[in-house]
């Protein structure tokens, strides 16, 4: 998930995702990086909104089954 | 002034200055209260209120006097109603009147007595046999009926209201139902506090309000800290836990596969997989396979 | 309300809930301080457990909820 | 089951899903192509609404799962 | 929390919710202050709508909740 | 998902999820293929059980029916 | 929020969460760092779990699938 954080640190502030930030950023983190997962990631997120993705709540995701017990 | 009985001067003065001893002075209506209970009552309060009963007319000279050195106390009399007294204390007058408030007790409908709250007869068995009072219960207007060898009111009926007067005709069925309307205890009319005089209405405090309060105040608090990201030891979780599932979602819905979503991005394709296919079993059967049907 | 958030700021610190207390925070936030609302104030919270009231708030639940496994 | 990937394969790509797209991507896959069940998917799917279809799945699913007890 | 309540306090009084008042209420609730978390409150309500942001339940109410039939 | 479903046709054809299979599906149909999400898709699935990625969804799927009125 | 994912990110790859490793990350992703906010975010910290704040996602998924049969 850390190329994930990556990319949701650098979207809130206002920052680029691109492979020179995303790897800067893992490596500050002290992540080995994968280029292949940084390119990857990159495609990914191109044709994406990131806004409305993270918005939109995933299956059972975050506290949704939590409400079951 | 005529020649005023030496005891009542006393009476007067003794009050006065128990008027100017205590922080908190009040003025209670204690008609109807059963001698046992006022007992009980001053057992309980024993150090932290005096209970003096008196006349009307040496409980306002003694306030009168009070008043001139005690701005404003004297119009505690224009609280004084059945059998008065002055309650004298160092106590939050909020605090007295919740007390006292709370030991009074339950007592029968007393004909034309005002009713503290809607007096309402339950839904349910009488436990009366069939008889003259189910006419009298259906006359006051309470839905009665027999069922089962038994008088029982269909449902819940307020038979008076609150401040309204409890009709004789009523007083007498609801004390034959066991059901008692009326609260009995010290009734403080009013308290005064340096300069200021707190009525009952404004003494009168709505627990449920201040919980519920508390619990907003709790979740705005909360809300603020989480929403405006500002970090607490005790929102610090929820503040992760909403960075976290935003994380979860934006990998889950661009398909990104990382150690969390890959198990459910494989479902989701197999989920979508087995929908389709049953839409399309659906609309021709040899499109699927039968494993698949299985 | 403030007269509330000023006994939930006293909480936290854990200092007694009292007339002073609450007026004087009440007045370092530049409120005028009705005497009458801080007695009652402290009448009514004399039976209400706060911590308890804490726990039993549903926002706070949730949290609680989804963090048990 | 590898029918009907191929043809959320195409769908996703963009192509036409058509007998001669489907049974080349099932030949990439190394499958066995039974021309009927070709033709009989492709007819079936002709008056689907393949987007909505797929999405009354899992995601509906999982959560409904989580209310459940 | 008491940060926040500080906050919630100058804010309903109408006061600046600034560095100064903040401390003032801490002090007179008896807390003690520390200055990197005042500047850090301050800083997080900038551009902050204090009234949405109270309102606005923070934990994203169990989707599944509303999902179940 | 294009990559996805790629994964899941091969794993039900009973052929490897390599580089070279993947690739040969995406580009039959008719996807342009970026190398680096195929490496990145043949890591992630490196050390995952797909059968039993798919039950979650079978066992999520299931009670769906079940709790539908 | 970016504090946020520079605690996590730090906390997946195992470095220290720390003032120092956080600022370094913030300003890999080319982000001015408030001091007061990283002082106060480590403060915060202190005894929270963080491994538990981040599984309620993954966990929330699972009992979907155990609680279902």
């Amino acid at each position: 998930m850390e190329y994930i954080y990556a990319a949701m640190l650098l979207h809130t502030t206002g920052k680029e995702i691109n492979e020179e930030n995303v790897k800067s950023v893992l490596e500050a983190a002290g992540a080995e990086v994968d280029d292949a997962r940084v390119k990857a990631l990159i495609a990914a997120l191109e044709d994406v909104d990131i806004e409305e993705a993270m918005e939109t709540t995933a299956v059972a995701a975050a506290p949704a089954a939590a409400a079951a017990p | 002034m005529a020649h005023v009985a030496e005891w009542k001067k006393k009476e007067v003065q003794e009050l006065h200055d128990l008027i100017k001893g205590y922080e908190v002075v009040g003025i209670a209506n204690l008609a109807d209260i059963p001698a046992r209970q006022l007992q009980k009552m001053r057992q309980t309060l024993r150090d932290s209120a005096l209970i003096r009963m008196s006349k009307k007319t040496l409980i306002s000279l003694a306030l009168e006097k009070a008043g001139r050195e005690l701005e404003n106390v004297d119009s505690l009399s224009d609280y004084m109603e059945g059998q008065p007294a002055l309650i004298f204390t160092d106590m939050n007058p909020f605090k007295l009147f919740k007390i006292l408030e709370d030991s009074k007790t339950p007592a029968p409908a007393k004909p034309g007595a005002i009713a503290p709250a809607d007096i309402v007869v339950p839904k349910g068995d009488t436990g009366f046999a069939p008889g003259p009072i189910l006419g009298e219960l259906q006359q006051i207007g309470i839905p009665a009926k027999i069922e089962k060898g038994k008088i029982v009111v269909s449902n819940d009926h307020v038979v008076v209201k609150a401040g309204e007067e409890i009709p004789p005709k009523v007083a007498g069925i609801l004390t034959r139902l066991d059901i008692q309307p009326l609260e009995v205890g010290i009734d403080l009319r009013a308290a005064y506090e340096n300069q200021t005089v707190y009525t009952a209405d404004v003494l009168t405090i709505d627990e449920e309000k201040t919980l519920s309060d508390i619990q907003k105040a709790f979740s705005q608090a909360f809300n603020l800290s989480v929403n405006a990201v500002i970090y607490t030891r005790e929102t610090m979780p929820a503040i992760i836990q909403k960075a976290a599932s935003r994380s979860f979602n934006l990998a889950y819905n661009a398909s990104i596969l990382t150690s969390e979503t890959t198990d459910l991005l494989l479902a989701k394709a197999y989920a979508q997989m087995l929908a389709l296919a049953a839409a399309a079993a659906e609309i021709n059967d040899e499109a699927v396979d039968d494993e698949l049907k299985e």
